[in-house]
């Protein structure tokens, strides 16, 4: 059966990809940011995915205003990045899962989700960038499902909505009858805006409360409506959807394995955080405890 | 929709979607260079080409970004248009705010004496 | 405030289409399905709708499947019939009503349902044939909100999950504040299947069960499972969901203004039915009460 | 997912969406004229720019309904493939269930024999 080991929640920011690009990830400005990554990296050197259940936002690649969904699975064998218009190479995405997208796709029109189901699918920087910080300098080894969350749109779903789809891909990935080793990945946010004259507002004390609740009370940030999301959060700060997505598929019971806050990168809070299922801790082996002490 | 309004805020919501659709549908289409290259050549023909309203023209002509967020443009979207012009959202963000792009970048580096001094330990 | 007046049901073979551009209504195959329409229009005639939400399936004019939605809702001011691949000369379509389209979405999305919205729509036969017949000859005198359900790729959304679409739907136009004359149709069905070894199944007996059960219990035809329906209806008779979807609009009670049940057109079992809502009735214009001694 | 399989009958669920996207994707192009003029002219061709599996190429030259179903192809979208070849859903049906197209017309009709009487008096 397969294995949910758990999942990595990071800020997705296109202007990482430029730093990636340019080598720039010692500078004193990057710095900071990607220090985040060594742990991450060391944990899944030890957990070995090899299936990532991508959520994310889509930015206007892949989808536009005549045809919005609220929830977009992809059911794809291949998915590509591509220009998005600033012209910036794009990063290697690894190959789907078509036979899991097909599995997590019925439960949820089962559970009552009202999904667009994708089979050829543009992801852009939000999945592409945080696949290029886990393994960085090569295709991802693993394969991938993306599910893609409005953000942009509003009526966007409720944070309540969100953490409810990620439980059903929850329930989807314990039916699932392989024996894959999947994680999770929830990125975007943290607090940032990019719009208006509040431009660069960021809030670190509700950034706070999300990154301390995400693992032991995920229900508390379904508290917030989400215009109240973008009062706390910036217009695209709402994007703390996906992360709250990704957390309810990791069933209740979850440990902060490493955490990293850092302002600014680019006009954004940049957060980088691990969560293991209490499966993946109960299996117990040497390498999520040491990691378990560092976080 | 909002029951009260955030200030320096604009909701993207149904009423600026449909203001906005032709503008935007103008910047989805810069994701292909080629179309950049035409903008790029020819401005006017090709706003016309995506009937751009005279208020989303006229916020175009004029590079002015709260201009075209009142005429229904969402910052995803124009994101692509700024980049044509070689803006990144620092100066997107300076420009709408009215402070100097240093000024600007120092705030968003400001942003970071909030941080609650707990959380540095995890940092 | 808006007043709702009922819901017209409809089959949307394709071949309709065709008999109305050669002028083919008198003729004896098709006379007894444009038979059903008279009494339809009566009722218009009386009732004087001026928005149709129109509940339908796309059958591969707007919609493939690299982004097909469970449930889509349109949102422009203008749509558009086109070339399906027959050649058929496109019908007339009527405006959008943006409005209360996006009053709507704003409703199902607060209500949980994750709706992919259209700014710009092409909308096949199953809504403009319908339109055709309710006012032939002419552009429809409405305005339209189409909504598309997914009847071509399983997993599709169950009669149960329709039900309640249609019925967020209904609590919308409840609360929508514009003086409007709405009414729903349902259009699709009744029983058929196009392909297969079983092509031409018909099944009268599970018709006459929905058409009995709509006005005043549409729960009963949720208890099927969408293969159950498959397995009475046929492949593409599991277009009655749209059915169930219209009706649910039309809140708790509705009296049967008229109905037409007839075998064959084209591959399809043909029916016609007009329901009336409790408030309608109760407005007690002497026109529907006439119609209603038809019934 | 079907539990049971129904006798004569094709779900079109994931894995016969994935099977089929490249023969869908082909008649999803016939909604447009010009497409379908191009298939006419050199049909080989056609077939390889969408990429069709050996299997549906097969089909598509046999002009077999079922075939074409076996390999991914879903009915609303291959109805507008047998448009081109003048076949309507009659002439498909009787193509798939083996019968002559008038014996299979006889069979829709002779379906209304089944229609209850009671429901009659609302016809
Ligand atoms: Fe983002
Ligand atoms: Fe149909």
């Amino acid at each position: 059966m397969a294995k949910v080991i758990g999942g990595v929640f990071t800020s997705h920011v296109p202007a990482i990809g430029g730093a990636i690009h340019r080598g720039a990830q010692n500078e004193p400005y990057w710095k900071p940011f990607f220090d985040a990554w060594p742990p991450v990296r060391e944990w899944l050197g030890e957990q070995v995915p090899d299936v990532v259940i991508m959520f994310y936002n889509d930015h206007g690649l892949n989808f536009f205003l005549d045809k919005m969904p609220t929830f977009a699975i992809g059911a794809a064998a291949q998915y590509r990045n591509e220009d998005e218009g600033w012209g910036l190479p794009p990063f290697p995405v690894p190959p789907g899962h078509p036979e899991l997208s097909w599995a997590i796709i019925e439960k949820l029109v089962a559970e009552e989700f009202d999904i667009t189901t994708c089979q050829d699918m543009l992801v852009d920087h939000a999945a592409s960038i945080p696949l290029a910080l886990a393994w960085p300098d090569r295709e991802a080894p693993v394969k991938i499902v993306p599910i893609a969350i409005n953000t942009v749109q509003h009526p966007l779903p409720s944070a309540k909505r969100c953490l409810a789809l990620g439980r059903a891909v929850g329930k989807a990935l314990a039916e699932w009858q392989g024996d894959e080793t999947i994680m999770v990945m929830g990125t975007g946010g943290l607090s940032h805006q990019l719009d208006g004259e509040r431009a660069g507002f960021m809030n670190p004390e509700y950034d706070l409360f999300c990154m301390d609740n995400l693992s032991a009370d995920p229900d508390a940030l379904t508290r917030h409506s989400v215009h109240e999301i973008v009062e706390l959060s910036g217009t695209q700060g709402v994007e703390i959807l996906n992360w709250i997505a990704a957390r309810g598929a990791l069933g209740d019971k979850v440990h902060e394995v490493s955490r990293s806050y850092h302002i600014p990168i680019s006009n954004t809070a940049a957060a980088v955080m691990v969560l293991e299922t209490e499966a993946a801790r109960a299996a117990g082996n040497a390498g999520a405890e040491k990691t378990a002490e560092l976080a | 929709m909002a029951s009260t309004a955030i200030p320096g805020t604009h909701i993207f919501d149904g009423a600026a979607a449909r203001k906005g659709y032709a503008l935007n549908a103008m910047c989805f289409s810069f994701n292909e260079a080629a179309n950049r290259d035409a903008f790029l050549r020819d401005e006017d023909a090709y706003c016309a080409r995506f009937g751009l309203t005279a208020e989303q023209r006229d916020a175009v002509a004029k590079r002015n970004v709260l201009a075209m967020m009142a005429a229904g443009g969402n910052i995803y979207y124009l994101a692509k248009l700024a980049g044509i012009f070689g803006l990144n959202v620092q100066d997107v963000g300076a420009q709408q705010t009215g402070m100097t792009v240093d000024a600007f970048k120092q705030m968003l580096l400001d942003n970071a004496a909030a941080i609650p001094t707990k959380e540095m330990a995890h940092g």
